[in-house]
């Protein structure tokens, strides 16, 4: 039920819509629930509409946490 | 894919598997309930469960908004939808939840119910405003990821001044489900299921943060890590857990830190709380009366809002007694133990809510697991004859 | 399709018409539709006969019979029509038992007010499709229901074959160490029907896969008949559906790895998507083939060497299993079952 | 036709259960439905072998094909329903090349929400209508359409068949002098469907004469084979459709007597009441067959001998005519012509 | 069938044919007019020509309301039934009448109308009782005969208070067309064209009586026979009307005493007069406009009025120009005189009104008696030759 | 259009209605529109109304006109 997926946006359309792309498939969904979308940006998805953008940087991070992890490092995450 | 292929990495799964292995204390048992069914359904669908040592289980938690909805809100549905001038618009998801005496949408269909499946909020507008002569009622359900794009059809719908959409509001809140789980008998009084932490929601958390969780973490002191939905998130969450387990730690981390922040989108917390207000107590399927665990539309509303609109009347609807889906959603058994499972109760025919969606503990484990219990079987008997 | 009149003087408007009731009420209107749009498509000397039946010379032997009804929505999507997969399922039906498709028969069931210009287009591409295949519509039917009764069109097709000599596939012949054949890429019809389905629409560049296999077959056949134990072709249901019925029947069980299965990106894409699973969505072209082991280099390479197989790729082995369980090994690295997909909710797509 | 699932627990409720879209889906449901109902109907060693089409030997020689499409409403009616029809026409239609009728496909095409109750009557009815006629439906095809996407249920079935070595049947062959027979009463399917229609409700005694053909065609072909030109069902359209498509696919023209022509006095009333020509209203147990002079002795008295022929009569002869007129003499004593009936307005019958 | 068969009895009709051949003058010729599109069929049915003299010739007469109304109300009620909310309720004799550009209600709903045939008004109030949400509209049509049935449809519609049914009215008046006949130029004044006695309405009389056709008789100096149309009565009014020519009479005669009485029906006279007007003209096809040649409803019943209910507009529209209907209609034309007959113009295709109903004169001709005509063109061509 | 058939009462049925027959079949049509209708009694059905009785003794008559004129006696009719 709560399915979403990484999408990446090409185009901002009128009425808070926009076109965006996963590896060939588009499909046009609301961002109206996120602020400042600009194309290149990644969202998640949800029934059609955009609930956050992805933080590069942060995707990165996790990334690198999750090779460090598997090397024996310690695994820090994120302690809010 | 990007943000998709990279976690779902086997190789580095692994890697982690083996630090989880090493990092366990042999001489206790680790158990961690993922809340969500999307952490079930990537559990199940992907053999994580063939990656973690013998003493670390999962339990499935009840984060499955279709799978906790009453039998009550789906008979009140049907019969709403019978009415000739009702158009019912549902995620696909509903479609076969059983109701009561061998009902559901998919059969009230049959029997000429006009019920549409729709993909998006933004659809079921859509045939509201091509047919102005039916009354589409949007079946909303979901927790808070679901909830936002309600409220931002509900928006539209007033700005578009569209008189014949209205909502059957069901949606539920994840905080509110977590506390009663701690809070029940089986789990706090009796003892009888021992929990050591949670993953969190992962898209639930993208809307309204990790913040909410503080206070489980603190108050029952359990640690709480929120991750997302690949595999390798939650391989990760779970090494996580295990090393606040074992430092004695109990804080919320966030795994998911790429979508996930502390405060959530406050964008779309405004758009709920502008159209919605807690319920003072709503029936969860399994869990019971859950206080304050769900939302309804604001009085200001009420002309949108379905039971208001249509004098809706929620049955009381008994499951049957035989399923054993509120121990399971509360970790207390687990899918097997019901007699249910794989005799009469298929994803075919689910008789209780855990059968139907697929990210249900029954569904998830019968449709990708099945066959751990099957060999298990196969070799007593064997071992027998 | 027995109506051969040339009193009828008025053309039919092919650009602007549409299907009314008296096109299916067995007087001139009738025939005229027929002619004009049926036979002329599918053109040739067993229609032009204007029997009730067509006729045909067999030799003795074995001989395959099979039908499919045709209710894709929408009609019309990127790779292919409701008539391009009426003559390749049907085709391909026959072709996996391993037979040489012969004749085809056609029953049109069209809806009142459908435009005479898709009927023709849909005509044309499965004169096409049939001239394409070498097997021709020898004999056909057409019927017109209301308005709110049908579709648009629905098209049954029936098919003979006959099967090579020697050559026996049934449901029940696989064995344990039998390896599992795929012969391209699978999900590609399904998701590009789905692409096209109002209110799930997305754009992809995705083609449906639709395709007649007996040519795939023949060479398989030639190739290695002796150890080709059975073959489907995974259409509704997708190659889980297929696999578990074949597990059922054959009473075994499967492991198959995720990680063999050809699969295209934007048909994993859309699958995300839409919240599916690839293994579930339907095929037109693509067939499953159980090869005992001693037949699987020679049964691939033939595959392979056809344009139709040329991504043919072993995707497992059928193993001894009471359960008759379908398991996979995921890309991921564990384990889990395949199963029927329960109560489907997608556009019909075959 | 290719599952066999046991693991699906929850018996089909055939008292109040319907037809929804998981029964069409390709899954366990599917498999359920076809078993529960199509598959302990029609009950046979080619359904249970499970695969995608069905086998069968045959020998050496000239084969017919046939499709037909059976829409008809309503779906039951006095004397049969879509299912009897379904397995009765397209019998026919391999009867009228001379053929012996071998097998059927069937394939389904359901609305939702059908009475699995309806579903299963039907299917009863073909299964003993099959049997009755020793033709087995070996393969078959089940799809299910949404609500107002379908009327309930439209089958198409298909068949195929073996002429018996020499004869060789054409709708060209018709000669001046021919001999026209009609097997028996004609009318009364045409009326007993419309009886039953909504709108029109009348009441009668007459019941459809839904009847597979082989039987009879088989002593006629005994009797005097070598003298059959050709022989026609008169389905929709009637025997005018059918003698008016017979003229002009043999080029000459027909001069038949009304007097002649058997007519049940019900059938006669009710096309009093409709304002039809009984000549016009479709037919589902009789045959049309031109004959050579030299036959029509032999043919006549081997129908009349056969239950389906008793009422056989000589209704008129074949004669050379540039405009492919069928002429008819009226009891009155005038003379008219026998033409298609141009674009009906009637429920459909078959 | 009682009141049926005997009426058809073949021996009785040769002795008559017989007997009229032995009155007729061989020296003149009698062109008999039959007015009803009933006799028309009957007459061509048949084969009743194969037993006239060569000198008795039948003239097919406007009898046929399918026939006779004018294009641009078949474009009015297209356009209407086009219309989503409206269901037009009408006798199949309509569904194949051509309107402009190939149009006819046929078409209309195969392109998407809501057009239902009945076989009774009682079937139209059935389906607007049964759908209230929905316009019916009955497309009333026919001569005296059919008028009746009309009028009580709408006095059951106020009874039972069916809002939403209301009737297109086209209903047309035989004696207004016969005089319109006699008038014309053709007839009357250039005398291009002889009629010397008229075949009277069977049914059309149930309801009128005989008394109406006393004017014509009188007036314009014509034998009238009203008869049944069974081909005996048909014969036999032929037979009557060869008798009045002879003695130089020109009577009513009322061979259909059966059914027929002077006064007719006046029960059925009053329910139409209660409901309907004349209308001071309306357009006739074929004859053009005929003064008081059709009703329409009260004023005080206008709701039930679809022309004003829904402001209907009847466009002006034109016959196919090759269309000899006009002439055929007046008798001037014989069906085969059309260059379009036979040839664009067959009852699959029809081009002009006659070819529509089987009762239409070139309708007639080409089902059931165009052989003849073929064999001439034959015997002709083959001469040549 | 103007089709009418001779049916005959059968059953007199409340609202004006009443059973008719012709030869084997039946329908249930309206008698609205004729007066003092009796079971035995033949009508003129159109659409679905009686429009008239068929008087027997006057059908008789036509009969033996019809056989006179036969015959070659002078037909008669009924001057009105
Ligand atoms: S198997 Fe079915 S009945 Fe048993 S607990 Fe799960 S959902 Fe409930
Ligand atoms: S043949 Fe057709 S076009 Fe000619 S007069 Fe008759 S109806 Fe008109
Ligand atoms: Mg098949
Ligand atoms: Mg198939
Ligand atoms: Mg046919
Ligand atoms: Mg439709
Ligand atoms: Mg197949
Ligand atoms: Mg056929
Ligand atoms: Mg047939
Ligand atoms: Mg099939
Ligand atoms: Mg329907
Ligand atoms: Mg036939």
């Amino acid at each position: 039920m709560c399915l979403a997926i990484p999408v990446q946006v090409k185009e901002i359309l009128p009425d808070d819509m926009a076109k965006v792309t996963l590896d060939g498939v588009t499909k046009i969904v609301s961002i109206a629930l996120v602020d400042d979308v600009k194309p290149g940006d990644y969202l998640v998805l949800h029934v059609g509409y955009a609930l956050a953008k992805i933080d590069p940087e942060e995707a990165e991070r996790t990334l690198a946490l999750l090779r460090e992890a598997a090397m024996g490092d310690p695994v820090l995450g994120d302690a809010v | 894919m990007k943000y998709i292929d990279e976690y779902r990495d086997g190789r580095l799964a692994k890697d982690i598997a083996r630090q989880i292995a090493a990092a366990v204390d042999p001489a206790r048992s680790y158990h961690f309930m993922e809340f969500c069914g999307g952490h079930t359904h990537a559990i199940s669908r992907y053999g994580l469960e063939d990656l973690l040592p013998a003493n670390v289980r999962m339990i499935h938690g009840p984060g499955c908004p279709v799978c906790v909805l009453p039998i009550g809100r789906i008979d009140a549905a049907i019969a709403l939808a019978m009415r000739p001038e009702i158009t019912l618009c549902t995620y696909g998801d509903l479609m076969r939840v059983p109701g009561s005496n061998g009902s559901s949408l998919l059969k009230a269909k049959a029997a000429g119910a006009d019920i549409r499946m729709v993909y998006s909020t933004l659809d079921a507008l859509k045939i509201a405003e091509a047919e102005p002569n039916r009354e589409v009622v949007f079946f909303a359900i979901g927790f808070e990821t679901t909830t936002p794009p309600t409220a931002l059809a509900l928006r539209a719908a007033i700005a578009r001044q569209i008189p014949n959409f209205s909502i059957f509001c069901n949606h539920v809140l994840t905080p509110a489900a977590i506390q009663n789980i701690l809070e029940s008998p089986d789990v706090r009084k009796l003892g009888t299921i021992k929990i050591d932490g949670f993953i969190g929601p992962a898209h639930v958390s993208t809307v309204i943060g990790t913040q909410p969780y503080e206070f489980f973490a603190e108050e029952f002191q359990k640690p709480v890590v929120v991750a997302g939905f690949e595999p390798l998130d939650v391989i990760q969450a779970i090494l996580m857990l295990v090393h606040q387990v074992n430092d004695g730690r109990h804080e919320v981390e966030n795994q998911y830190i790429r979508a996930v922040t502390a405060l959530g989108n406050e964008k779309a917390q405004n758009e709920v709380a502008r159209f919605f207000e807690l319920r003072e107590s709503f029936e969860w399927r399994g869990l019971g009366e859950v206080p304050y665990g769900a939302l309804r539309l604001r009085p200001e509303y009420a002309q949108y809002d379905a039971e208001k609109r249509f004098s809706m009347v929620t049955p009381a609807a008994k499951d049957n007694p035989a399923c054993e889906c509120g121990a399971i959603l509360r970790g207390v058994k687990k899918p097997a133990d019901c007699k249910l499972f794989g005799t009469v109760c298929t994803p075919d025919t689910p008789m209780g809510s855990c059968m139907v969606s697929s990210e249900g503990a029954c569904a998830a484990h019968w449709t990708y697991g099945r066959f751990r219990e099957k060999a298990r079987t196969q070799d007593e008997g064997r071992a027998v004859a | 399709m027995n109506v051969a009149i040339k009193a009828y003087k008025r053309k039919l408007d092919i650009n602007n018409g549409r299907v009314d009731l008296s096109h299916g009420a067995g007087g001139r209107a009738m025939g005229q539709l027929i002619e004009g749009i049926f036979h002329k498509a599918f053109d040739n000397e067993w229609l032009r006969a204007g029997n009730d039946q067509s006729a045909f010379t067999v030799a003795a032997g074995r001989m395959v019979m099979t039908t499919d009804g045709y209710v894709v929505s929408p009609l019309f999507f990127p790779g292919g029509n409701i008539g391009t997969l009426a003559v390749h399922g049907t085709i391909n039906d026959i072709a996996m038992a391993g037979a040489v498709p012969l004749y085809l028969s056609a029953s049109f069931i069209i809806e009142e007010g459908f435009p005479l210009a898709d009927l023709e287009r849909i005509a044309e591409s499965m004169g096409a499709a049939s001239r394409e295949a070498g097997v021709p519509i020898i004999t056909g039917d057409t019927k017109v229901v209301e308005r709110g009764k049908a579709d648009g069109v629905f098209i049954s097709t029936a098919g003979v074959g006959m099967v090579p000599a020697g050559l026996d596939l049934r449901s029940d012949a696989a064995r344990p160490g039998d390896a599992v054949i795929v012969s391209g890429s699978i999900g590609d019809h399904g998701v590009t029907v789905m692409s096209k389905r109002e209110n799930l629409e997305f754009d992809t560049d995705i083609v449906s896969d639709s395709a007649a296999l007996h040519g795939l077959v023949a060479t398989m056949v030639e190739a290695s008949g002796q150890h080709i134990r059975l073959m489907r072709d995974p259409t509704r249901g997708g190659i889980a559906a297929t696999l578990n019925e074949i597990a059922h029947q054959s009473k075994l069980g499967f492991h198959i790895d995720e990680e063999a299965i050809p699969l295209k990106p934007e048909v994993a894409a859309a699958c995300e998507f839409l919240g599916l699973d690839p293994l579930n969505v339907a095929n037109e072209g693509k067939l499953v083939v159980v090869v005992a082991p001693e037949g699987v280099e020679a049964v691939l390479a033939a595959m392979r060497a056809h344009p139709l197989g040329e991504e043919a790729a072993l995707i497992g082995h059928a193993v001894a299993d009471d359960h008759c369980f379908v398991q996979m090994a995921t890309s991921f690295g564990g384990g889990r079952i395949v199963d029927w997909l329960s109560g489907e909710q997608l556009p019909r797509i075959c």
